[in-house]
């Protein structure tokens, strides 16, 4: 084995703030380099995350989302200063929490929000809901349900960009909780062992539902497992949307100029609960706690502050911006209420590649994949027509 | 007799084990401190304390397998499943060691362990939170399965499956978790592998598991009500062992069988009971045995297509009717 | 025609779809400098290099999770596992990943991988080494699932399987990996979901998968020998998707069926089978359908008591009779 | 959360051999204290496992025994020393090459050798084999297959004691290939997160089947994954017995009194094939190596010098526990030879509690376990015939 360099340990500039955090990285290349409205754009990708969320919970309550909805609220900074380092050849994937990313690499709010009602017109024709947005196009790989599932995958595309030649590196990102799903620590082994450009996030936010990080994890801090990898890592102020860049850009350089992984562990906060039907928000966590971190350590307003201190923003251009993004989050809950519910047809479509393209092959006549409802019968997936018209729901 | 919640039954069920064998506890995600996160285990932590209710990390391997060790040891853990589709990164704890380490020892070690938590789609949470994996733990010899539909049947079940030598699945439905039913006084049991007939008939048999027993008692009313047809409802609530003789006498007296299920339908549940009438009641067979089951494809997140996918009862009708 | 055995069969699929496409790539534990356990992948890694035979850390969650990932990215892995009976440590990437990403994403993605190794017991290493996964992975919608019982049925089907653009599992026998058969010259595929009958006859038809089809052969001989019964044997070859229209015309012809697998039984695919049998054909059949599989116990160790347990030509037969 | 204290970490004493480890440990307390003829005993068991893996491989190659078979030669320290220390609440679980712990927690040869050739006197009763073997009753719980498996289970093991109030420990040994199967990784974290009383014994012998571990390990020393959790960890030269009980000793000790886990790294090799079938046991590592290993650091070899060096050992007596030893292990395989085949219905046994004693509940009547060959009935297992008493083995 060739003798692998000592891992990079970055641990936490001690003690303090956000706030301070985006004065000192404002000075690092990555971010010095940032025009004026670039750096705007980030502001503004961290309002668009927020308002889009509260929007969406608001939809939520309002009965026309079903299901698990997993809000960012907190943790923009993350999602928004990684993927503002993306080039042609990065790619990201992430768990269930996916809305931000989802909106970070680019992805329209309209399909999103469709796709949370359940429409045809989602971005995965209502067919996979909030913890299961994808861009393929946009190098966006989702957006997974099983906690620490999504790791492997990642680990997968980082293996296809070094088979492939490509300079490029995937972003993994992962909660706290999901630190401790075997699937994790096999993946961290495999990276380090063959040098593959990925990066793994833990985006800190100190509970996996109910459960604070210390009722989880044996020992802190979390990114300290990579060293049993001889993997480099680093905590990064998860709040600071300068240093979120400035560590990524760090490990992203690593990672396709030596191919070595690294494990940044970016410590962040979410307001809001679990999920929407997390009935317990208020327990685990005292409110004292969250107001802390919403009156002082707020991403978007420490960021926003940053850049008034640069003189780059001002209060008109924040309200303009406010309301810019209201329009944007409007007319995505109003294209997402005007498109169609997907038909029941669409049942049996995306699961083969056959059935969705019954012609490309002769020898696809016959072949038989579905049992429908007591006839077996794959052959007739076009001629589907739902049981009952008058169907009522079963509950 | 109390009209209770299917929650507080099973709620019931785990508080008097607790309290009646200092060997059982609960083990599992967000179940003590936070309640549970379907509330099943509301008020026990408050209750036993620290020692019998123990929130564990993510790590389904990790807690199933503490779980058979400890069964080897004696204790007797109730492991909570948050869903049972996070029982697929952990199968090999539960097949390899649960399953068969009584078999491998030469029945020198036994296992009496309870992995519980809620296996069913209709809840619009897409495909990764909707498995019924019944079929595959049914499958692996070593395994109980029971799936309850009614409260009563949950409190009876839950504790005979704690009182059990070997390991126990229970499978339950969040889509249950707030319906009310009576349930008897009391300490009781309902042994693993007696069905109940939750509706006599003579036309036909519907034979069900789960919620598919709910649906199926609501098809026999339409059938009764709209066809005149008498419909009899064979809830088998334990799916192993499995109460072969009276899914027998049913179809003996009915000659005609519907099976419903909330599985997928290839090699579900449906598809053995299936096999087993045709082999051994060929002869009182009037017509094909018909099957209404999840639709064939990976569970839909959009509720009004997933409400298509899960049989209903005018699903069960409609099959009903082509063999009646 | 060449005679060769399943393994070369194998073993020249996967050095021809390596050759033929820059994307195909295998890895898993030892199959690269070691020449894989079973000697599948022999030569391979000396013939390819490092880029395309990649020895694997016992990690199978996370290198078929890898193999997801690099699908997704258009590459075709082959991910071997040792014994399928190690996917039970993974499940959750086969059945969340690889089979659900393509509905999830609303078709945006497609996981053009294989998951290969063999899944068979009757080699007395034990119940934990001993599984045949397949009736739980054909019951995942999105998955596809073969099982070849010849050299021959074994190179066109792996072909199919790294050039189809879903998930393949292709269920392998160590038990077959010896032996001999024609096979055809040059390059061809085996399209997926193409039973075949490996044996016309009249009386009976015996439905049978991977190596229970060679069973059924010897039993087929026994009876027509000994008992003037003209068998007709359909090898499955692929389960999912099924060629459920070659089974039915079989017996349409024959009236009688038996399905032979090696699988256990509960909810095993001979149980969705004879489903499928009673409901289509019900008219045709004269007898009830029989099974003929692995003894409901987990697979034991002992050789004398595997070799019982296991589906033999005896068995077969015995079974047939009942119904002839 | 209470803060732990840091984790001791013990690496290798630097570049010194087995031999001259023993001369050091034998300094430590739990050596010292050993009385003469328990240093006897612990030789005797050593060589006890070294001749009965000799002796069943040779059974193995007289088609007596089928399947896997994984010897246990040039390990003996590990599983001697370790489980010399066993008290009474003590607990030992481990992999599939489990012959070693078998015999060394006294476990009788007759029974094992009588499980390998799948008789009914079997200490599975025929129905585990090589890689099952277990004895509750001598607080061996296996002998298990599935790589890093049974980690969980040791962790269950030592959850019970720690539940039950019981002063002891389980020691759950895996092999260095095993470390990365996430299960050991889920272990190491509750162990360490709840003071749970157990020690990860790693027998690194350097390859799992036919990969060294820098092809399968990312980092070195393996145990040094404990640091990620804030375990305690030492490396171990596994063919010193004393350092073996030494280090073992350090670790049980602490696990009583404060409940805190260890892992230990043992550095061992194995002098035979992965298992009998391996048929590359020569090409992925060479004579040179494995003869280094038998010449000058054999766990036994090295034992038996220091106890000549203590002048307790001489050659007489070496011979004569040779002498007695493979007598014992001859006696093994007349038992087991001896022995009756078990019997078909015994299949059925040993699966469900209430088909082995129907008649301890009224309510077992009529309940049906098995599908039986078509005939789906567990009632009459008893009445189960295997289908032809003229049964032709299938291949
Ligand atoms: C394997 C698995 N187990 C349990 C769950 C249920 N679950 C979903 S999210 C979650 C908490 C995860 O917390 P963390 O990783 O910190 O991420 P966060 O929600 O804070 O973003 C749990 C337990 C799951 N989805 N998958
Ligand atoms: C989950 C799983 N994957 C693969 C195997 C096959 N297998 C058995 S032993 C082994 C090597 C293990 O090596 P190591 O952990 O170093 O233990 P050693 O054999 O050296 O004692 C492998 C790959 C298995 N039994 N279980
Ligand atoms: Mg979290
Ligand atoms: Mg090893």
């Amino acid at each position: 084995m060739t003798k692998k360099p000592d891992p990079v340990q970055t641990p936490e500039v001690p003690a303090s703030e956000a706030a301070e955090h985006d004065v000192i990285y404002a000075e690092s290349p990555v971010n010095k380099a940032l025009p004026p409205e670039q750096r705007i754009k980030l502001y503004t990708d961290m309002v668009r995350i927020r308002i889009f969320e509260d929007r969406s919970l608001r939809v939520y309550q309002q009965g026309k989302i079903g299901g698990f909805l997993h809000l960012y609220n907190g943790q923009e900074a993350v999602a928004v200063g990684t993927v503002s380092l993306l080039g042609k050849d990065d790619h990201v994937i992430t768990a269930y929490r996916d809305h931000g990313h989802a909106i970070a690499v680019g992805m329209e709010m309209g399909p999103l929000m469709a796709e949370l009602m359940g429409k045809a017109t989602g971005c995965s024709k209502g067919k996979g809901g909030s913890m299961h947005f994808f861009a393929p196009e946009k190098n966006y790989w989702g957006g997974h349900g099983i906690v620490g599932g999504q790791i492997p995958l990642g680990l997968g595309i980082a293996f296809a960009l070094k088979y492939k030649g490509l300079e490029g590196c995937c972003l993994a990102y992962m909660g706290d909780g999901a630190v401790n799903q075997g699937a994790v620590h096999e993946s961290l082994n495999m990276a380090a062992l063959w040098d593959l450009p990925i990066i793994f996030v833990i985006e800190n936010n100190q509970y996996s539902m109910g459960t604070s990080q210390h009722r989880s994890s044996a020992a802190e801090p979390l990114a300290k497992r990579a060293d049993g990898y001889g993997m480099d890592w680093a905590i990064v102020n998860g709040n600071s949307l300068y240093e979120v860049r400035a560590r990524t850009a760090e490990a992203m350089e690593r990672a396709k100029k030596t191919g070595r992984p690294t494990l940044l562990e970016m410590r962040t906060y979410r307001y809001r609960g679990h999920s929407v039907a997390d009935a317990n928000a208020e327990k685990y966590r005292t409110k004292a706690e969250v107001e802390s971190y919403k009156q002082s350590r707020d991403p978007i307003t420490v960021f926003k502050n940053e850049l008034i201190r640069e003189g780059i923003l001002n209060d008109d251009l924040v309200e303009a911006i406010a309301l810019k993004v209201k329009e944007e989050v409007e007319a995505s809950v109003q294209f997402a209420e005007a498109s169609p519910l997907a038909e029941p047809a669409t049942i049996f479509e995306d699961v083969y590649s056959e059935v969705d393209a019954p012609q490309a092959d002769p020898a696809n006549e016959g072949r038989i994949f579905f049992n429908l409802d007591g006839e077996w019968d794959g052959r007739t997936r076009k001629e589907f027509v739902h049981p009952d018209d008058e169907n009522e729901p079963s509950s | 007799m109390p009209l209770i919640t299917y929650r507080q039954a099973l709620n019931e069920a785990l508080a008097e084990e607790i309290e009646r064998d200092p060997n059982v506890f609960i083990m599992g995600e967000e179940v003590a401190e936070y309640n549970g996160a379907y509330k099943v285990t509301e008020g026990l932590w408050k209750r036993f304390g620290d020692k019998r209710l123990i929130d564990a990390p993510i790590s389904e391997t990790g807690f199933l397998g503490l779980g058979v060790g400890a069964a080897m040891m004696g204790l007797r853990p109730v492991i909570e499943l948050m869903f049972w589709s996070f029982a697929y990164v952990a199968f090999d704890q539960i097949i390899n060691n649960a399953a068969t380490v009584r078999y491998m020892s030469g029945g020198k070690i036994k296992v009496p362990l309870v992995i519980r938590g809620p296996a069913n789609g209709g809840t619009n949470v897409g495909s990764t939170h909707s498995h019924t994996p019944e079929m595959f733990l049914a499958n692996q010899p070593g395994l109980k399965v029971v799936a309850p539909a009614t409260a009563h049947d949950a409190k009876g079940l839950m504790k005979a499956a704690i009182r059990d030598d070997d390991t126990v699945c229970v499978m339950e439905n969040t889509l249950l978790y707030g319906e009310k039913g009576e349930v008897a006084d009391g300490d009781f049991v309902i042994p693993l592998g007696k069905a109940e007939i939750k509706r006599a008939g003579t036309d036909l048999s519907i034979i069900a598991h789960g919620r598919s027993t709910i649906t199926s008692l609501k098809a026999a009313d339409i059938l009764a009500k709209e066809h005149g047809i008498n419909a009899e409802v064979v809830d088998l609530r334990s799916i192993r062992p499995l109460d072969v003789q009276t899914i027998l006498e049913s179809v003996s007296r009915t000659h005609r069988a519907v099976i419903v299920e909330e599985n997928k339908p290839f090699c579900g549940v449906g598809a053995q009971i299936a096999y087993i009438i045709q082999d051994e009641a060929f002869d009182e067979l009037d017509a094909p045995i018909k099957r209404v089951s999840s639709l064939d494809a990976p569970q839909i997140y959009a509720k009004h297509l997933e409400d298509i996918m899960i049989p209903d009862a005018n699903r069960v009708v409609k099959t009903a009717l082509t063999i009646c």
